[in-house]
């Protein structure tokens, strides 16, 4: 029972989350175009290709430069906004696991509000501004929530991944506000937020593969 | 799509890294970090070193501002968005002089989280890194791409205050203040008279009437105040200018009977026959309000490609504002009017 | 009609007079003499006045190019026409420096007639006029407005090496063969991607398609060699170097080895981005035909008021003409990457 | 029997040419637009509305200073190229009137071969390049043959008026070759000059005038 994500572990979900960004191109891009300026599914798969590319080298790495390599290589081949959030979340997570062999339980919720916070901080947003946090907080306090409980891995992973992607969903009748004009703010109304439902792909993706992961 | 755009590119992928290219052969004192989307001076110097950047497509800036009395480097992104960290970091590796950095944003949240990144990761390395935000715009309270007003061509006059004040020895807290001083005193506003082509979208952002302006429109094209008809040179004078007053005294800034640097700015289509009508209509305008104009510049400062428009930017003066905007600069694009005239007469 | 067009004007019939005192507001070394169309130095000198013109709308030719180390006087006619003589008399009076006046033309009948009547008549005054033809542009043999090669942006190095030459003490004919030297060496071509609305008329000159461009079009619009789909800017380097440089052959001119000032010059809507990538892919060219690039200027400087495209001219240098370049000057219109850069370095 | 015009009858002369000019708008324009930048008859208007203003002043100074003045004028209100051909043909038929009260015949033979050689050497073109010279050298010539021919003051005016507007109407076969590209020159072919058309109006005027002031 639990499980142990090794640093080649964390690649070959990064293989994973390349193929599923780079599947959902149309409707990303729609996303951001209805509400944003309509490049962050061409940032982002623009930096998942690269980190696929990497991915043979990653594997071979600490955690810890694992971490700090994806969160450089997400800076500056994502770009953006998005790539400095993620970066910075990246990089932010990787202190967690200085000197860890791997990423159990207690680990995964470390660097997911780890992230969390790094992204709240540098882009200086709270949930409920329709952005990426609002499927990554859900997933954090979900965590929380059931670590407390003390349900099992299986549910606990199953219940943090179904938090990520209702909180993209709920999304659809936020208003944006960080970086976004204010007038535009009703543009958003109806609409995902294009960085919301790309986390939930990446924490869906990644709680699954934890999922398989579990010893039973 | 590629060339088939109508522009004299390559590949609309690679329009920065080649600009910036083209732009070092064009300056010998000049170099470009190659893949790295840096312009910075050959001549290094020990002092302060300032450091701007920002989206490409609003050339000459900001590379156009690296030399002597203005940027040590200017560091770019891609059209219209933010540079990432890295490329920034290579910025202030390259103007690092040992004294510390002054970073020169406008107020654009991509800049603001990447160019803070970038200053929290040589922050790592031991360099002083400090920086400041400009938000001249006085058009629009919050915008497309900014929380709180936007930062558009005054910018290039805190490149001159903060470069004048690096370059005659300031230390990192001076500079840092002359530019803070620069931009208390500072408001600009624009209008727009047809859109720009991100080569990478390969259409135009936006679609105006035929006969139609935009009032307070942005410098990637984010929406303004309003639409409304043409108006003559001396009407657009007139509704810039009374916002930004209105603005001057909404902060408590006295304007009459003082001195100000104007910057008349075209937005890459407009020529300079129109910028100069519209300097007239200005300084008439300005006359009658009792503003002294100190010093104008007219020219393409801050572009947005190839859209057709102008800003306007004051910058009220006093007298340590006056000495580093008189101090001598020699960089590319700091000079239409001004430079030329005035900063390189000895 | 007015100012209905999409121009930052007032009324159309007042452009240019406007324009001319906008200009002189924005600099201080610089004079109107109003109704006449004239910008002069304010500062006279005792030395043999360099004088041009033609219409405006290449702006900032002329006037832009007046003052110490240039032009001592520029005569602006009304867009895309001629100056009277009236005007022109005007120009040489304000240059008149008591050693003699060098005219300096782009050949076009209109601007040949009007000159040298002026020339005639001052002539009649007791004054000594020279003057000098610039027709660089290789394109094409004869033109709506000229018999024999159009006169292009080249002429601005001809404005410079003759003002130079003036400036150190160079008696009229002195003057007159250094320039002569330069419109020896000089050739220039340009393409053109849109068209461009004089005020007065109101609608654009001409029409290209949505992908087409045109390759040898002169700065009035002037129909050029052929219209092509739009092409790579490494393309259009080597079309239009090939047609300079096998102009170059057929005067019987070296170029391989040799040393030359090139200029990469907008027509008024091309984003600096632009030029700059053009430069790129001049300089790559030129090196793989041995030619060294001693100076390349890359801006704005002969435009077609809001016509999207480009020209390059190469200069062919040798110790003088390269001395001649290099001296300093102080004008509004010579600088973009070049006057701050390397000519106000003392 | 003769003519003999004053300083005030040429004065009279402007007035009607003004008329002339000014009635015959669009027609004018039209053949500029064809052949050339369209500017013709704006550029011609112009110039001679401000001499019809003048025309008061005109007429109260010697024949002299009257051409003098209708040059200066002209070449920088009409200004193009027209402009100043007209300005260096009225300058250089001013010398012919120094000290004159009057044009007579002879007089007037002068002035308009002073105008046609001023023209000439200005412009740096021939009869038959499709300019006003095709009208106004037609009409010297005329009025050279007719000299010799020794006929009456009326019919010399006639057939000068005469030749002066044929000489226009035979432009309409010509190629055009001094202000316009080469590859434009059949452009012309079909159409008449503008200027040699202008030319025309103000000969017919001149002479009509003339003819009126013939003392039978
Ligand atoms: N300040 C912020 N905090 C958190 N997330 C943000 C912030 N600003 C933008 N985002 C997220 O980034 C996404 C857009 O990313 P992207 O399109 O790649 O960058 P850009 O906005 O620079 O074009 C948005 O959908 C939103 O989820
Ligand atoms: N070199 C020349 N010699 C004589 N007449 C000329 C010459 N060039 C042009 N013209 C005349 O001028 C007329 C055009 O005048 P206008 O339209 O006023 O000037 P522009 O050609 O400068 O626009 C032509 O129709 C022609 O008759
Ligand atoms: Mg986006
Ligand atoms: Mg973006
Ligand atoms: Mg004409
Ligand atoms: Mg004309």
């Amino acid at each position: 029972m639990g499980f142990q994500l090794t640093s080649k572990d964390y690649a070959e979900y990064i293989r994973l989350a390349y193929q599923k960004i780079h599947e959902n191109g149309d409707y990303i891009t729609s996303l951001d175009a209805a509400t944003g300026d309509g490049d962050h599914w061409a940032n982002l798969d623009s930096g998942f290709r690269r980190l696929n590319e990497m991915a043979g080298d990653l594997e071979t790495m600490s955690l810890f430069d694992e971490f700090r390599q994806i969160g450089r290589t997400m800076m500056s081949v994502i770009g953006g906004s998005s790539g400095v959030l993620y970066g910075s979340a990246y990089l932010e997570a990787a202190k967690i696991l200085e000197d860890k062999e791997t990423i159990a339980n207690r680990e995964l919720y470390q660097v997911l509000s780890a992230m969390l916070e790094a992204i709240m901080s540098r882009g200086n947003a709270k949930p409920g501004c329709k952005t990426m946090i609002d499927s990554l907080y859900p997933a954090v306090e979900c965590y929380k929530a059931c670590m407390a409980e003390g349900v099992s891995d299986t549910e606990l992973l199953e219940r943090v991944k179904q938090a990520a992607l209702d909180g993209a969903e709920n999304t659809r009748n936020m208003e944006a506000i960080k970086g976004r004009a204010s007038y535009q703010r009703e543009k958003g109304l109806g609409n995902l937020d294009p960085g919301a439902v790309t986390m939930s792909y990446q924490l869906e993706i990644l709680l699954n593969y934890a999922l398989g992961k579990v010893e039973r | 799509m590629g060339y088939k755009l109508k522009k004299i590119i390559n590949k609309a992928e690679n329009v920065v890294e080649e600009m910036l290219h083209g732009m070092a052969l064009a300056n010998p004192a000049l170099i470009h970090s190659e893949g790295l989307g840096v312009i910075s001076r050959k001549e290094k110097a020990s002092k302060v070193g300032v450091v701007s950047g920002g989206g490409s497509g609003h050339e000459p800036a900001h590379a156009g501002y690296v030399g002597k009395g203005m940027l040590d480097a200017a560091v770019a992104g891609n059209v219209f968005s933010s540079p990432d960290p890295e490329r920034i970091l290579e910025g202030i590796h390259q103007a690092n002089g040992g004294k510390g950095i002054l970073l020169v944003l406008k107020n654009y949240s991509g800049d603001f989280m990447n160019f803070t990144m970038a200053a929290d990761l040589s922050g790592m390395d031991g360099i002083d890194v400090e920086h400041v935000i400009v938000k001249d715009d006085v058009a629009v309270e919050d915008s497309t791409y900014s929380t709180g007003r936007r930062g558009i061509a005054g910018t290039v006059l805190v490149h001159k205050i903060a470069g004048a004040r690096a370059e005659e020895g300031g230390s990192l807290l001076e500079v840092k203040a002359a530019a803070e001083k620069a931009i208390q005193n500072l408001r600009s506003m624009g209008m727009s008279m047809s859109a720009c082509t991100i080569p990478m979208i390969g259409k135009p952002g936006f679609v105006l009437g035929e006969d139609e302006m935009e009032i307070g429109m942005g410098i990637h094209g984010e929406p303004g105040i309003n639409r409304t008809k043409i108006k003559s040179a001396k009407e657009i004078a007139k509704i810039l200018l009374d916002k930004i007053l209105d603005d001057y005294e909404a902060s408590g800034i006295e304007m009459k009977n003082s001195e100000v640097a104007l910057l008349v700015n075209g937005l890459g289509a407009t020529p300079l026959m129109e910028l100069y009508i519209l300097n007239g209509e200005v300084h008439a305008y300005l006359a009658e309000k009792g503003i002294r104009i100190y010093k104008s510049l007219v020219g393409n400062y801050m572009t947005a490609l190839e859209m057709a428009g102008c800003s306007l930017s004051l910058l009220k003066l006093d007298e340590e504002l006056k000495k580093l905007l008189d101090a001598p600069s020699e960089v590319p694009g700091f000079s239409v009017s001004y430079g030329a005239v005035k900063t390189c007469v000895k």
